[in-house]
């Protein structure tokens, strides 16, 4: 089943990332939410997007601007939290890696 | 609220944090069984910090912590028999697979991932 | 058919991850998704602290919850066990010496069960 | 002459954490050390709360904090604006309706800046 | 408690972790102006995510926060003039140094750790 | 001055361990206790002892034990919090890294 990760936590700071990185599966999707956005430019989620290219990456724009923090990753998509309620009925379920 | 609820959901509590100095453990323990008498599908998931909660010979006693990892042992009771523990994470940490539980199934990142995705809803702790 | 929700809260009121879960508790009414009701688990019970005194030009964690349920009929459910292990409690003598706001209905666990069993989707937040 | 200490506690009464520090509270008591106070700040205002529920079985950790003012008078002070982010009050109506308890001195933080400037030595736990 | 607290200790409030998700950067800064208002040698350091503390361009307010960083620019007043960044954790999360506040000082890992031994008492957040 | 760090949380899920290590110089002491202890083995901890051999280490046993953790590094020794106060008013100032 397709899962939605969502991060709400910076990988310099917790483990969580490295957590939800272990258990990403190709179709899974991940979602940088709060300080979840400190990870834009986290050298495991740039690698991570590099080793799994089918592995969708989604991000609060509003959260990321807030935090001064933006990507230059093409593959990374600016979301808001409309969007978010798509995304989790897209995905047959969620973890939420705080 | 009946103890009668229709579902075909499956449940995962997914453990990741060590046992003593936070309530997360014993509350994702008391989730995990309350799931268990309404009789829906329970697994338990331990990975990255969360396996100290499973690793024999700990002594929360000693350190005037009343046990919650007892109650582990009325997880049977439940019937909630799935209780998945990271390989990964006991290598990390320098631990062997001793524990403090029956039924523990050690799993590659890989085959703990796929349990995981298999469940319907998954809490986190 | 309308698209149900469930929310589990875990962040406490003074944290700007709770004014997101709020946030996407207005998402889902706005996009027509029906929430059935949020549940309060962890440091996510002191939402319901009746005595909270946050300056008035600070984000209003508590008048928010109110307004989503006298406004929007969500469903606040307050994990007591946990609650109580954090300073809250709905058994004084009378009403008015709860410390525990009204908009708050008080719960167990077994609400957290209905709640996953009746929601297409459950996000822990 | 007699070393003395102060120590800040900001972990919450349901962790161990807090245990530890009551300890070396005892510790210090036991060897001579003049303990000249201890500070709530952050979450540590939590261990304040009047009504936390702990069952008989568990660390009493409020009514250990009690016993060290009674027993020993070892002053607690409660930083009262961590501590009304955090749903406690003391500008309730009458003393009974506070739910902080009173072995908790109502305080600033200009009483971290005295006991930081008076001890010997600040531990912050 | 006196405004005139006879000291020759220096104060330093470390701080570890990012500004919006949890109390702890606005208490660190509650606490150092305190400090600073009673006229106690106080230093601020910043390493790991409490980097992100200190960065321009942030926006609070756009997050319904109401922005404690602008609050910085008192330290002044208080004539807190040591503000240190370690180095070491803008590299590691790309940051340049542009900041909020002036009379940054941007130190080396040894820099920095000499500079904080160098200080009587230090709080970490 | 001589500082003690007071270590209380696992390196394994906290970056407190990484900030604390970064830190250290070679007259300072590292004292583990509660969740701290579960660094006894950590891969950084015996690296930072290793190239710092003057660098002292401390843990409260009681800790340990309750965590059925334990040492094979002589050089760590293992403590009571009575020791602690030792420590405390030894060292010139202590951080907590919790």
């Amino acid at each position: 089943m397709a899962m939605l990760h969502i991060i709400r936590s910076s990988g310099f700071t917790s483990n969580a990332l490295t957590q939800c990185l272990n258990m990403t599966l190709p179709e899974d999707t991940i979602l940088l939410m709060d300080d979840g956005c400190y990870n834009l430019n986290h050298p495991m989620m740039l690698e991570a997007q590099f080793k799994q290219q089918e592995l969708a990456v989604y991000y609060i724009s509003l959260h990321a601007s807030a935090r001064a923090q933006s990507s230059n990753q093409s593959s990374f998509s600016a979301i808001d939290l409309d969007d978010v309620l798509g995304l989790i009925f897209k995905h047959d379920n969620a973890i939420t890696w705080s | 609220m009946s103890e009668q609820i229709q579902t075909d959901k499956t449940i995962a509590i997914l453990n990741t944090q060590a046992p003593f100095s936070s309530a997360a453990g014993k509350e994702a323990l008391d989730a995990a069984l309350i799931f268990g008498s309404f009789e829906q599908a329970t697994s338990l998931f331990f990975m990255a910090d969360g396996v100290f909660q499973v690793i024999g010979d700990q002594n929360a006693e000693s350190i005037e912590l009343k046990d919650y990892l007892k109650t582990f042992s009325a997880l049977e009771f439940y019937d909630i028999e799935n209780i998945y523990v990271c390989a990964q994470s006991l290598t990390e940490r320098n631990l062997t697979a001793n524990f403090h539980l029956d039924n523990v199934q050690v799993l590659s990142n890989e085959e703990f991932s796929q349990h995981l995705h298999a469940h319907n809803v998954i809490y986190r702790f | 058919m309308q698209n149900t929700l469930a929310l589990v809260v875990t962040t406490p009121p003074n944290s700007n991850l709770t004014t997101t879960a709020i946030n996407l508790v207005h998402a889902a009414l706005n996009n027509g998704v029906k929430l059935i009701g949020v549940f309060f688990y962890q440091d996510g019970v002191l939402n319901a602290a009746k005595h909270l005194a946050i300056p008035s030009d600070e984000f209003q964690t508590l008048t928010q919850w109110q307004q989503l349920s006298s406004d929007y009929n969500v469903p606040l459910y307050l994990c007591i066990t946990a609650a109580e292990k954090r300073g809250l409690s709905d058994e004084l003598n009378q009403h008015e010496l709860s410390n525990i706001d009204k908009a708050f209905t008080v719960s167990g666990l077994g609400e957290l069960v209905e709640l996953t069993s009746k929601a297409e989707r459950v996000v822990q937040l």
